[in-house]
């Protein structure tokens, strides 16, 4: 699906899109690096790294022999990455010979990673303090539980999942373009609310963020502080329990949020809480979302438009009661027809059809 | 779909390393600072992407083992990276010492232009690398680097050989970088059949740099860029009676096992020979 | 999951002549409590031989998942390997290796069949195709040339040949069939060829036939006389039935008469015919041959090749060491000095025909641990463990030689491609 | 005109079904095939048509000139030969008693004993006389076949019309048999087939001479079928098969009938008049199941087929049944033999379906080749047959139940992969000899028409389709291709080793679908398999197996 490179591709524009000052602020840490890094195309990625320990600047015609000649544009695509990120910075000698020279944090951090393999953003609590902490896979049931009824509640906003009510901010979040709400009825799904469906996990998680980050600012949090500290939450381990006297206040309003989307779980101890992050979190910084988070299924349509969807999930369910009419559920088996009304109903709701023919 | 895009990048690198005492010993390079490069190599790989899959071996002159698994690594979380790598080198010393007790222990070969256990090495790659492949549809592109210092032992010619067909045939290609004084017959082979890389480099102090840019990019992106074109691959054969290449020599037609001069009954099949093409007719027919 | 289950019956169901008669059978009570009136219609028919549907269990959720058939696969596997090693006991087996075969393909009225999807012409050039690169794969100083017979007469599609590439493309290019078939021609025309091929050659032809009968010129019982005069070896794979002149004619030639059931079952068929037959040994006389091992020219040469008569820089040819002139590909005959041209990898690929891997014995999961000191709980091959929760049995076997233990994958894999126990080959003992 | 004595061919015939138990016929004396001697109808049959009339002349000519010859000889033989043949007349029964017993009724198994242990009497002894009485014989045979009427009387009557009109008595008449015989012997005739027909009205001489009941004469002056050519018939038919299998009984103890063909078992004693110790019927004991009966209902286009009377003629059956041919010679390997109800249907059908083009069609698949009433060329139809077969050509052979194919030919391996049995083979309802042959089984034994029918029918069809599979190794496919079949009463008659192997997914089958299971089970037969039987089923008994079995026997 296109749709989740344009998200994840716009994320990695908006981390360039910040000003030199803030970029080489946010490249303090190692962690953006990292992440910066992996978010580059491959044939970036690998200049990088033979820049690695290159400390004088090297010619661009020099580099360009690195490719074979006729795949120039993607070098060149390569390098203009490099240098909007401000991985590489460009230098002009006297000869006026454009020359590149690796943007020294940058190189520092990375050095460093190769040296001790990435150490970590912070230690985890030792175990002696914290209770018994979730399994891997009770904590990805929850973090999945989370993500589904958050967007349950895209879906159907009238029906509010037990516990989990989201915050003002958050609902603001999903006002912006997934939910039209006109005022006084309930809020319901547009078209690119639709499209979000149908995304990869990750890439609504990006989307999410994205929206999340950009309403901060509204809120007059500085972007770049969230930013660095989302893909610093990425870089802490699966289920490990990290204090939250470790982070600063504007860390601890923005982890309550993302608590609600299940990216970190909350754990209140005897005396001082920690967070656990997720797979969701720690997925943040990956460039493709593994299997496991994208759920397994698939749907059957006959030519009478019955509709057979092998699946477990709530979520899939209500997806697809979206347009279709679902007649019953069977443990593992959702069986609905695509009625005249259903689809009416769902162009009523913006849908189009080339959006459902993809769905299924 | 997406996989798709970007799986291109996620490799898995299955990386051999010639741990063979005896050319240590005379290395140009210190085994120490060798090692050192290697452990940047495997971060820089695990560095450009956190799905990337790095497992090393090691293969000593009387056994091969493994000594890293990334896979591992990582299920311990990403963290401890660090000690997962201690535990590397703390595990290939291990080796090491083992491997020259067991040299030791059966004493056939003790001199010191003795080879590593390449075939054993690259027989345990590709069955991991199988293991990969059985995993799921989305595995990892996988490859072999072999980091090799010892001269070939002619005695693995055929177990090389089956390594090299079998990565052929599931498409492994098989780098390899020469660490030693001279070129290795079989790995050229194998670089050349599997369509890896084959690379000396001449300057073994800055063997990161090389590392980093010839074998540090993923199969994908290997198409863009100029890599060392392999020249001059030895497709002599070695007879099987003196083990020494020849370039003309008398093959066995039921057995096809090569000689550098006439025989009068082939050693490995035991079939007779006659000079004089037999006419077909005039044989007895055992049919009835 | 469907697919897995399903694919899993069909391909075990045909295979294994037991897995036959219990679905026969179970179809048999399946169709008397079946009350009088009913009839199964023919869709139904189809599915009630392999009854797939009896491999899916349901898991506790209520889940369907397939049967996991490795077991399966694996018991089966290990029955053709101990066949194929009963069958190589003696130490120094003699291969022919050094094979000429002509494939004849049927392309008479009846391969335009629909019973094959999507006909049987299709199916079979589409394995053809896949036999032939497995084919020159296992046997590589081989050679291959393709005969199809149509209205009758048959004629040679490509001449006998060392190259894969021109086969296939060959047979793609000619995919029309009608009229009828002529086992007759086929023999005497491919006769005709085999009998120029030298002496040292194993002469071999793979009839794919999907007609049911042959209407023939002359009388080819004495046909059948004169291939078995020369020692061709003939071998034909029925798509239909069995019939008894096929039967004769393989009887009499020393060749394999299979039939298929299927399109899995057929491939299966075709591909036992890749590795070389264990040679009978008055049927190719035993000969040294002399051969070169050429090498790649030095970069900056320029010469002409002798094979295309273009000018090519020494680099992507290969030089005779004979007499010296270029020639673009191996293995080959170097065209001036006849002197035939190979490369030492081209030996290889069949060596292991001549060292093979002998079977692993089976260690059953009771003691998992206790023999293996080094193997332990995982494959020494893969590094797999062999506790693994889905399957319930952890069945692994066990290197005689080394007493290694491998998973059951690695021991399929080591045995059909790899051909080195790993185990084995990193002692230093035993490597050499 | 062929003459079949069918009660010859009542000898012991080897046992053949089920040919797996080795020990089975140790304790009999004699077993014998029960197919033949339940069909001595018809026994003799002289011809006068007017092609035949020429051979009728030969005939009288060859009494006249085997007579001559004979004086010549008497002349020409020296006086002691001739003495000898006299004394041999004389004292037959002397002669008979050194002869084996066995011999004798092996010779001559429709005549019993008394017959042959009396002796000729004188006024036949000498050869002239003898030869005198034939003449009268013939001319009083030719004189009953001037008739108009259909006649339909009782030895006895006739027996006394000869007498009176011929002069001929009973006694005589029952030695003609014996006394050409001896003749012959004497003279040292060796080519017979010249007094062929002489022998013919010698035996019908012996036969009305020794049986008061169980036969009829029937003198029919026009065949049914075209009653206006005129082409007059005496037959004699018998109706009793119990008479032919007679002498059987009375020489051995143990007499083990047994037969593939045997049901309804029950049905067999009735018809042979006496009463079985044991009576079973064995399952047949197969490897892997090799026989595939179907029934085929109907044609592709779903339309019934059937050669009943009002649809036999119908084009749209003939077209179903040769479509059914059609696609059945693309499917199927090497031999298929198929069996009409009668010839004349066969010629039929064959025709029309020349017509349609469809034959042409067939041909392009296989060869084709028909079965005659003439031996000769029917033997050389199967010869090519068999050739066709062998060379992979493959060949199908249009054949007649109740023919000479049908009765003893056998078409195992690959010369019937598939027999198609066209049609229920009902006797021809009308003939006389039926209806004769049924009036008296009803008055006799008390058997009922219309069972005697569907019984003898499906008997008939059941030895048809035996005819393609003979061991275990073998295998075949047997297609039953009319609607009746279906109906359980017909289906019920078959033999159990047919019935136990049809599925009842088989019983109504469209071409189709037929197509498709023969598909399948070619190619599942095709696969090789373990020929001794494995675990449950055993086929091959050991000694020890058979020995256990008696062992159980004994305990229960």
């Amino acid at each position: 699906m296109p749709q989740v490179m344009v998200v994840a591709r716009n994320f990695m524009d908006m981390v360039a899109a910040l000003p030199a000052s803030k970029l080489d602020m946010l490249y303090d840490s190692a962690f953006i690096c990292e992440a910066v890094l992996r978010s580059l195309p491959p044939l970036a990625k690998k200049y990088a790294l033979q820049m690695l320990y290159v400390s004088a600047p090297v010619v661009a015609s020099a580099m360009e022999e690195w490719v074979l000649s006729d795949y120039a544009t993607k070098h060149r695509v390569a390098i203009d990455k490099l240098l909007q990120l401000r991985v590489f910075v460009e230098v002009r000698d006297r000869r006026k010979e454009v020359s590149y020279k690796m943007n020294q944090k940058f190189q520092g951090n990375m050095q460093k990673y190769l040296v001790d393999g990435g150490s970590l953003p912070r230690e985890p609590m030792p175990s002696s303090v914290t209770a018994r902490l979730p399994t891997l896979t009770e904590l990805e049931a929850y973090a999945l539980e989370q993500w589904e009824c958050f967007l349950l509640q895209l879906i159907n906003s009238s029906q509010i999942e037990g516990g989990s009510s989201f915050s003002l901010s958050m609902m603001r979040t999903f006002q912006r373009g997934l939910l039209s709400s006109r005022d006084g009825e309930a809020p319901r799904l547009t078209e690119n609310g639709f499209q979000f469906l149908l995304m990869e996990t990750n890439a609504q998680l990006w989307y999410i963020m994205r929206e999340y980050i950009s309403s901060a600012e509204e809120r007059g949090v500085d972007p770049t502080e969230l930013i660095s500290f989302l893909l610093e939450l990425s870089f802490h381990t699966l289920g490990e329990a990290y204090s939250l006297n470790t982070l600063t206040d504007v860390q601890r309003i923005a982890i309550r949020d993302l608590a609600e989307l299940g990216l970190v779980k909350l754990q209140q101890g005897r005396k001082d809480s920690w967070f656990i992050p997720t797979k969701l979190a720690t997925n943040l910084s990956a460039s493709l979302s593994d299997s496991s988070s994208s759920k397994e299924g698939f749907v059957v349509v006959e030519t009478n438009f019955r509709m057979y969807a092998y699946s477990t999930s709530r979520l899939h369910c209500e997806i697809l009661r979206l347009f279709s009419r679902i007649e019953y559920q069977l443990p593992n088996l959702i069986v609905g027809a695509i009625t005249k009304e259903s689809i009416y109903g769902a162009f009523e709701n913006g849908i189009t059809a080339e959006q459902v023919s993809l769905a299924l | 779909m997406t996989s798709k895009v970007y799986s291109d990048d996620v490799s898995l690198a299955v990386v051999v390393v010639d741990t063979n005492p005896f050319f240590w010993a005379s290395a140009a390079l210190p085994f120490a600072d060798f090692f050192a490069h290697l452990i940047h190599y495997v971060n820089s790989l695990l560095l450009l992407n956190h799905l990337n899959h790095v497992v090393v071996i090691a293969t000593g002159v009387s056994s091969c083992t493994y000594i890293f698994d990334s896979s591992d690594a990582s299920a311990s979380g990403s963290a401890d990276v660090a000690a997962t790598f201690a535990k590397a080198s703390r595990k290939i010393e291990e080796f090491i010492a083992q491997d020259a007790r067991c040299t030791a222990s059966n004493g056939s070969v003790a001199d010191s232009n003795s080879a590593s256990l390449l075939s054993g090495a690259l027989s345990l790659a590709l069955c991991y690398i199988q293991r990969v492949f059985r995993s799921g549809t989305r595995h990892p592109q996988p490859r072999i680097l072999c980091l090799q210092g010892s001269p070939d032992g002619p005695e693995q010619y055929v177990a090389v050989m089956n390594s090299i067909f079998s990565a052929q045939r599931s498409m492994v290609p098989i780098d390899s970088c020469i660490v030693g004084a001279q070129d290795s017959a079989f790995l050229q082979q194998a670089s050349y059949i599997t369509s890896g890389v084959y690379l000396k480099p001449q300057e073994l102090s800055g063997l990161f740099q090389y590392l980093a840019a010839v074998f540090a990019t993923d199969l994908h992106s290997r198409t863009f860029l100029r890599l060392p074109k392999t020249l001059g691959v030895d497709f002599r054969a070695s007879c099987f009676c003196h083990k020494k290449t020849i370039d003309m020599g008398y093959v066995c037609s039921v057995c096809l096992s090569i000689f550098c001069k006439y025989h009068k009954k082939c050693s490995t099949c035991g079939s007779e020979f006659n000079r004089v093409m037999p006419d077909l007719n005039s044989m007895p027919d055992q049919r009835q | 999951m469907y697919g897995g289950g399903g694919g899993g019956g069909g391909f075990n169901a045909p295979s294994t002549a037991s897995g036959r008669r219990r679905n026969q059978e179970d179809e048999e009570e399946e169709e008397e409590e079946a009350g009088e009136g009913r009839v199964l219609e023919a869709w139904e028919r189809a599915y009630a031989d392999d009854r797939s549907w009896e491999a899916l269990q349901e898991d506790d959720s209520g889940l369907l998942r397939p049967i996991d058939t490795k077991t399966l696969v694996h018991a089966q596997y290990r029955r053709r390997l101990l066949l194929r090693s009963a069958a190589t006991a003696a130490a120094r087996i003699q291969k022919g290796l050094i094979r000429y075969l002509y494939i004849v393909i049927d392309l008479s009225r009846a391969a335009s069949e629909m019973d094959y999807r999507p006909s049987r012409m299709a199916v079979v050039a589409k394995h053809a195709e896949a036999f032939i690169r497995e084919f020159f794969d296992q046997n590589p100083l081989s050679h291959v040339g393709i005969v199809t017979i149509k209205d009758g007469i048959c004629h040679r599609l490509t001449e006998i040949g060392g190259s894969p590439e021109s086969q296939i493309k060959a047979l793609m290019g000619k995919l029309e069939c009608s009229g009828d078939s002529s086992l007759q021609n086929a023999l005497e025309l491919v006769h005709g060829y085999l009998d120029q091929v030298p002496s040292y050659g194993h002469k071999e032809i793979l009839i794919l036939y999907s007609a049911l009968n042959t209407c023939d010129p002359g009388d080819i019982m004495e046909t059948i006389e004169k291939c078995k005069k020369s020692k061709i070896r003939c071998s034909i794979i029925g798509l239909a039935a069995e019939i008894f002149i096929c039967k004769h004619i393989c009887e009499e030639t020393g060749g394999s008469y299979t039939i298929a059931l299927d399109e899995s079952h057929f491939k299966e068929l075709l591909l036992e015919h890749a590795p070389p037959s264990p040679a009978i040994a008055e049927y190719a006389a035993a000969n040294l041959i002399k051969m070169g091992f050429p090498q790649r020219g030095a970069e900056d040469l320029i010469s002409i090749c002798s094979c295309h008569k273009k000018i090519k820089s020494g680099a992507e040819g290969y030089i005779c060491p004979r007499c010296k002139v270029n020639v673009c590909e191996l293995p080959t005959e170097c065209r001036t000095c006849g002197l035939t041209l190979v490369s030492s990898p081209h030996l290889a690929r069949s060596y292991h025909h001549l060292f093979p891997v002998q079977p692993f014995d089976e260690v059953s999961s009771i003691y998992p641990n206790k023999l293996g000191q080094k193997g332990g709980q995982k494959c020494y091959g893969c590094q797999q463990s062999f506790i693994n929760p889905d399957s319930q049995s952890s069945l692994h076997v066990r290197c005689p030689k080394c007493n290694q233990h491998f998973c059951l994958d690695c021991d399929i894999y080591i045995h059909e491609s790899l051909h080195n126990c790993p185990g084995c080959e990193s002692q230093r003992s035993s490597s050499s | 005109m062929p003459i079949s004595w069918s009660t010859a061919t009542s000898t012991c015939s080897t046992p053949r079904w089920p040919a797996s138990c080795p020990g089975r016929c140790r304790r009999s004396v004699s077993s014998c095939s029960t197919r033949h001697t339940t069909s001595i109808t018809s026994a003799l049959r002289l011809s006068v048509s007017a092609s035949a009339s020429r051979r009728w002349k030969a005939l009288n000519e060859t009494c006249g000139a085997s007579r001559k010859r004979l004086i010549g000889r008497f002349k020409a033989t020296d006086a002691n030969r001739l003495r000898a043949e006299y004394n041999r007349l004389v004292d037959g029964l002397a002669q008979r008693g050194n002869l084996p017993i066995s011999d004798a009724w092996l010779a001559n198994p429709a005549l019993p004993d008394d017959i042959l242990k009396e002796a000729v009497p004188g006024n036949i002894r000498r050869a002239e006389h003898f030869l005198a009485v034939l003449r009268r014989l013939v001319r009083f045979l030719d004189g009953r076949l001037e008739t108009e009427t259909v006649e339909n009387e009782m030895p006895v009557s006739f027996v006394a019309s000869i007498h009176s009109q011929a002069g001929i008595d009973q006694k005589m008449l029952r030695f003609c048999y014996d006394r050409l015989h001896s003749l012959m012997l004497t003279l040292e005739i060796t080519d017979t087939d010249e007094f062929m027909h002489i022998q013919t009205i010698c035996d019908f001489a012996t036969l009305i001479g020794t049986y008061t009941r169980g036969f009829s004469i029937i003198t029919e002056p026009y065949d049914e079928r075209m009653p206006d050519i005129r082409d007059p018939v005496i037959q004699l038919s018998c109706h009793d098969a119990s008479l032919a299998i007679q002498p059987v009984f009375d020489r051995f103890q143990t007499v083990v009938i047994t037969s593939g063909t045997l049901s309804p078992i029950d049905l067999y004693p009735r018809l042979l008049n006496f009463n079985p110790v044991i009576s079973r019927s064995f399952t047949m004991s197969l490897t892997r199941d090799c026989i595939c009966p179907m029934v085929l209902t109907r044609g592709s286009d779903q339309l019934p087929v059937s050669t009943k009377f009002d649809m036999r003629s119908d084009p749209g059956v003939v077209r179903n049944y040769g479509r059914l041919l059609l696609e059945m010679s693309s499917a199927v390997p090497d031999g298929i033999v198929c069996f009409f109800v009668s010839y004349s249907y066969m010629d039929g059908i064959v025709n029309s379906w020349n017509e349609m083009g469809i034959l042409q069609d067939i041909m392009q698949h296989k060869l084709v080749f028909i079965e005659t009433p003439d031996v000769v060329e029917t033997t050389l139809a199967l010869d090519n047959y068999r050739k066709a077969c062998d060379c992979g050509r493959g060949a199908i052979f249009f054949s007649v139940a109740r023919g000479k194919v049908a009765e003893g030919i056998d078409f195992d391996r690959h010369y019937g992969r598939l027999v198609i049995m066209f049609g229920v083979p009902f006797q021809y309802t009308l003939s006389r000899i039926l209806l004769a042959r049924l009036e008296y089984l009803r008055e006799t034994f008390q058997i009922k028409e219309g069972d005697f029918l569907t019984f003898d029918a499906l008997r008939q069809a059941a030895q048809c389709v035996g005819r393609v599979i003979r061991s275990k190794a073998d295998y075949g496919m047997m297609i039953f291709a009319d609607k009746r079949y279906s109906r359980h009463d017909k289906r019920s008659k078959l033999p159990g080793w047919i019935l136990s192997h049809l599925h009842d997914a088989h019983l109504n089958l469209s071409t189709d679908m037929a197509l498709h299971i023969a598909r399948e089970f070619l190619r599942r037969m095709a696969q090789p398999y373990d020929k001794m039987g494995s675990g449950g089923n055993k086929t091959l008994l050991t000694e020890e197996d058979l020995q256990n079995m008696a062992q159980d026997a004994m305990e229960m």
